[in-house]
């Protein structure tokens, strides 16, 4: 099994949602995070006309773990719904997982997920 | 005929709006002290009173507290659904606006004392009996200890029946006796009955939202203008004073509990601040009519520290009293009441004089105020919460106490925070110089197809 | 010559701060139930009116609606610019305060009416044709049914011109037709026009902050005694009538919309608390000149019983009427402008009588009154928009709509709290006992050299 | 024997309320404004002056504003404590209303004057130094000033003492140099002497909550027709011109504000409204007993553009004036009192009048005035910041700064929102149509049993 | 070392973090997120009437590191004490560490957790 | 790669920002998390003269994927900024990353970090 962590833009998230539901992935968690990236934020204009960087950026951060066949299809989906081809559309990362269990079952390994 | 003044009704109009507004003030302050999975449970415990109270005021509490004396002790059902009382003509209790006038500054009164009590057993607090707890209370202990005190013929209070039977004489300008110390004994009841709640020394409970605290206290503070200068129903020299005095003690009171929170705790603390102007506006409540600008320094100070002792005490007896109920209306209506015996002088008043000025007998007055409100409501609110809990149960379920009352009493959540949202300022550039340019606008609709 | 009045002059002044206060209080309502991401922009809809409606109003849209009667249908320019209203002397609508107090007054109506259709378009609007929408809609709707209603010579109000014509006598005491269903019916038509929120009736779109809209609610219910009790330019009998019924109306209301929904939705939701008190205060508007405090129970109890319904039936018609100005203004409004035609006694308006009192008259004007203003209202509100839409469009952007007005609109975010920040509280001791110490004083800079 | 007026008497008292309102209004306002980390700290630093000034005006401060006086510059202690100052009969200052109904009034006033201050050391006060500021700073500038300009007798303004000496009558009806020149210039100061916030400049400092900047604005605006209006101290046409003019600036200035962010900054801004809201108030103020309702707009529309212009050029000028007190209130209180000399009408003075028509003499008085309390409120409030600088310091420890003042000074979290919580609304069944079952009401103590 | 991350329930966090610290295991985070399962939410109904899908519900992500030998313990520890049988009772999830670093004194590996 | 995840004092997490900015590190996600360690917290004096133990403080929880070769210099540098010696510094985990992908470009593994 894996991990996959994506980052994505807020108001892609719904997008994403969706596609990863439709794909067969329901189970998911979403974690509001702020992100920093290489263009480090922006630059914007405080009321007394000051500029500062804004380096944190709101960004939504997915995680759902998936049996390790899917996980090259669970990938691909999130890319497609929530790229924009600007900067700042976000990174997937993919952690191995040794063991999941459902809590209410105690089922353990890909049943349980 | 006694003319309408309209410098007086739109004063005790404005007044009667300001009190009004003191309850949403109140659901405030109680509702930022809560924490967040029970603020609106808390808030909707203060704000629902102004619909059920005032449909049980109008209808019949104020027929009980003001109408046609019976034995001192209570009124009757003459004016039930306001018959008799005139929307045009002045009433006996206010001989320049119009009687309906002085129905609707008075119903704002007996709305805001039991959502007073509500601090006691916020967090826990079944909604359905709590409901039926209100109504029995507002009609067995209000209106009855209204009467006492404020009617023609009640008998702690100084107004002359028809028949020429006068009342002891306890002052009680603006509600110390009925209003706070009414409230702070129902709360004490109320506290013990309902228990402990899950946790309850053990987890933090702390104010979820002190900003709403500070809120509510200043709306309670503006609208408490209302409730003691408006107690003149008139606009001359007696809501004058009662106006200054008012602020000056609310203003001390909350001087000296932030002093002591600074000495006792180490910091000057927000809350404090905002309990202080309360346990002050409590505690002169009763002495506005009575005492003047410096004697509101001292009762103000009296107040401020009294509170404190008493709130800080709290835990030592182990008391839940939630919200401080006790502590701030309790003590300092009772203070207030006392200090008015005190601190009374005829510059004021009129006649009656306190302590200081040599004169004892108002003071013992003042005690037997106390004593016999303490008492009835007391028994009173005991006698309701027992039957209520031995029969249909005061106290939500273990579970639902613990996933909040705002989901399991009304279905709802207070907060809902977009998680995440679009960085939200006005971006001149990119910070690595670049010009900034916005996501473009694919929708997730199109995205999708 | 007439003279001033300081006692109505205090009471007219102090309304119109109650009720310029009742834009803000709308603003938290509307906002409280909004989405985070829209919330200022909600806010800002209401806010904003306080601005651009008051320039519009003192510089024509007074005129318009109280200036010298054309056939009945509207006023002229004769006042613009407040020109010949007389900051010092009354003017033909009230005798006892100067004009410009009644202009001030009535300006604050002028206000809230157009912030009252914005629930109806909220998360949605592009904030540039808006304006113009509601500038356009203020002049070409508000002005002249106020007219109809309120002026001397209106055709629909009983005021008569100095030539004599007197109007049909439809009762609207502070403005059922005029604001509520005038602002229900053009909410109706924004509704259609605007359509659907993107994700609507599939995405949850709860209210984000309910404390928000109890607070909102709160200060609509105080802001209103100004509303109808002002509406009688003075601080007497009839003032005080409409004070009494107007909080009467506003507790039944609310009692009636929490029970319904208990028992229909299995609990009793603050949400209706607040809006059943809205909907009350709606209805009651027209009535408070006419019926007496045990019909305000009656105006209440339907009020919140059909107001619920209607707000219910909402989805089963597939109107993004997004935050219930149809249901709560327009069926409340309407409810109302009937009611007093039903439960109207002689005894308040000293004249006209209602049903139940055995006369049709005044209920057959009532509803000449209700239908001639929706209709007015259907087709100039259509109109308007109709040609925004053209030209240069009444929405946004779907992105801009998904990342929220907030950002898109005004580029600024409402909510901006700390992530983390260290604990607050006082700290007595580490938990297994220690004493504490909090951590040392070396600042990131310090760190980093 | 003069009387007392129950409409004047109704109408100060409201107006006192009113005015005690906009403290705890300024305090959301740059409660707002300020970070989640220290926003406990800047409310208090405003609500907690009702407290402590009230206590120093009664006893001291009134007495040396309002008090017999000597050379035209100062009062004295003859009414210390308020004696001599009568709760029943006028004053030398209001001729229907009792003594210390103005003095409450006039009480008003002095608390907010130096939480206006607040704004430009947000973030990094002292809470104690700050403390000693305040009072040191009520006695040495306010009352002073104060005194100048509104007793009888003060150099500055108009009201001729017992001996006939005459002041050299410069117009500030409710306080433009006294109020809001005074707290603008003390701003200045204090922003140079604090120092900037650390990371000034360099990280967002954004308003933390824009809903509240809101209803702080709104609540200010309310307030803001006690404070002009109130300051007629009668209920008659000059307060009623007062109430038009004011509502009238604010709205011209809000609208005009927000026209220049959206032109210069490309969003039309939600905090611009409010500022802007705020920035008309200000500038109305001295000039609400002198100007007409046209002069009103023309005040109104400089205020907003001057104000926004100082805010936009503040850190051009590297200056941390953290709230910009000094861009709205120093700008905005000059910009009123010089636009008092030029849109003067005898109409509303019933004397003076402006440039516009033609008089110079008054707009020459005018720059006096503005000058004098500059340089007067510059030098002494240098004094006084310095000496307590350079002993007990003014300003938190950067460790303190980071953590936040609300941590560091109060030992209180301003909010603490539940993580996670039940989800709360009814649902009606699962998304996959099973019927819906809540979780099973085992609680964690049974689950571990 | 392992990484153990459970979602429970809101209103069981108190009951299992509990049960962890009875059971020896007191450090650990708690992030707040939204979940969503394989029965995709509950129905909820609007103010208007309206029926709509709540797909994402608050949950409680617990997330603590453990020696190897202590994983299954505080896995069933965890689902004991936030166990309830109903659907929605959430995931455990175990994931590899290669390392800990104790910030305070530099101590790593197994004893720095 | 390596994801590193460090717990820190939110009061540091400026400080640490900086520094891995400064290192070359400027990508990373924040997530504000509450956290239990050795000492259980502290105990707080409420309203009423209560004394109760507050077994939770927030933490900021720093976030990033880094090549191998970096992880050291990440992990130093997160230590050296956000280090007070006292109790409650956090703790850094090193967690293995099995792939990263770029979202705007779909570029994978060391490139996509
Ligand atoms: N090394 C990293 N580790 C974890 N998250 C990262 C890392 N680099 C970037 N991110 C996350 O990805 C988001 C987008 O990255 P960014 O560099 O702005 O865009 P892009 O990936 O399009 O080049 C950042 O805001 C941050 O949340
Ligand atoms: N594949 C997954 N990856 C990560 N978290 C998941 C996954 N599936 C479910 N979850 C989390 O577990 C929670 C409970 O899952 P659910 O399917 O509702 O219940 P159960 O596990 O009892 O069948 C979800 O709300 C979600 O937070
Ligand atoms: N086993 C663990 N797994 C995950 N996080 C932990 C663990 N132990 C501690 N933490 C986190 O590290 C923080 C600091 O730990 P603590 O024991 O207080 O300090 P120190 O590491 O200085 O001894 C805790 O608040 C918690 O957030």
């Amino acid at each position: 099994m894996n991990k996959v962590e994506a980052i994505v833009r807020p108001e892609r998230l719904e997008a994403v949602k969706d596609a990863l539901s439709e794909a067969g992935f329901v189970g998911l968690n979403i974690v509001s995070v702020t992100g920093r990236g290489v263009q480090k934020g922006i630059v914007h204009s405080g009321r007394g006309g000051e500029e500062y960087r804004v380096d944190m950026l709101p960004k939504s951060k997915i995680e759902l773990v998936v049996k390790d066949a899917d996980t090259e299809k669970v990938v691909q989906t999130i890319i497609q719904a929530s790229r924009t081809g600007t900067i700042g559309d976000g990174k997937i990362f993919v952690l191995p997982v040794s063991d999941a269990i459902r809590v209410r079952t105690g089922e353990r390994g890909d049943a349980a997920i | 005929m006694p003319e309408i003044s309209s410098g007086d009704t739109a004063w005790v109009m404005m007044s009667a709006a300001l009190v009004m507004l003191m309850t949403p003030g109140l659901a405030l302050f109680y509702g930022g002290l809560a924490r967040s999975k029970h603020v609106l449970a808390t808030i909707m415990q203060s704000f629902f009173m102004l619909g059920v109270i005032t449909l049980v005021f109008v209808t019949v509490g104020y027929s009980l507290a003001f109408g046609p004396d019976h034995y001192g002790l209570i009124g009757d059902f003459s004016w039930v659904f306001l018959q008799d009382v005139s929307a045009s003509e002045p009433g006996p209790y206010a001989a320049t606006i119009p009687h309906q006038t002085f129905v609707i500054f008075q119903a704002m009164f007996a709305i805001i004392t039991p959502a007073l009590i509500t601090g006691a057993f916020a967090e826990r607090a079944k909604f359905s009996t709590f409901l039926i707890f209100m109504i029995l209370w507002s009609l067995l202990v209000y209106s009855p200890v209204a009467h006492w005190v404020w009617s023609l013929g009640g008998w702690l209070g100084g107004l002359p029946e028809e028949n020429g039977d006068v009342g002891i004489g306890a002052l009680d300008f603006a509600g110390g006796t009925v209003v706070h110390i009414n409230a702070g004994i129902a709360a004490l009841v109320a506290a013990i009955l309902y228990g402990k709640r899950h946790g309850f020394g053990r987890e933090p409970m702390e104010a979820h939202d002190i900003t709403m605290v500070v809120v509510g206290a200043a709306l309670l503070w503006f609208g408490w203008f209302g409730f003691n200068a408006g107690s003149a129903v008139s606009a001359g020299a007696l809501a004058s004073n009662a106006f200054v005095v008012t602020h000056i003690a609310a203003a001390t009171a909350m001087v000296v509990w932030v002093a002591l929170s600074w000495i006792v705790q180490g910091k000057p603390s927000v809350v404090g601040a905002a309990a202080g102007a309360v346990a002050g506006l409590v505690a002169i409540t009763p002495a506005s009519g009575a005492v003047d600008a410096m004697g509101a320094i001292a009762v103000g100070a009296g107040a401020g520290a009294l509170c404190y002792l008493a709130v800080r005490m709290r835990s030592k007896v182990g008391l839940d009293d939630s919200l401080d109920v006790v502590g701030v209306h309790g003590v300092g209506g009772a203070w207030g009441a006392i200090a008015t015996g005190i601190f009374a002088t005829a510059t004021i008043t009129g006649g009656a004089e306190g302590l200081l000025k040599g004169d004892s007998a108002q003071f013992f007055d003042q005690l037997i105020g106390v004593g016999a409100t303490m008492l009835y409501s007391l028994v009173v609110t005991y006698g309701i919460l027992k039957v209520l809990d031995l029969t249909i149960g005061i106290r939500v379920k273990e579970d639902e106490e613990l996933m909040g009352l705002d989901a399991s009493q009304h279905g709802e959540r207070a907060y809902q925070l977009e998680t995440g949202g679009s960085y939200a300022g006005i971006p001149v550039a990119q910070a690595n110089g670049a010009p900034y340019t916005p996501a473009p606008s694919t929708s997730p609709s199109e995205a999708r197809s």
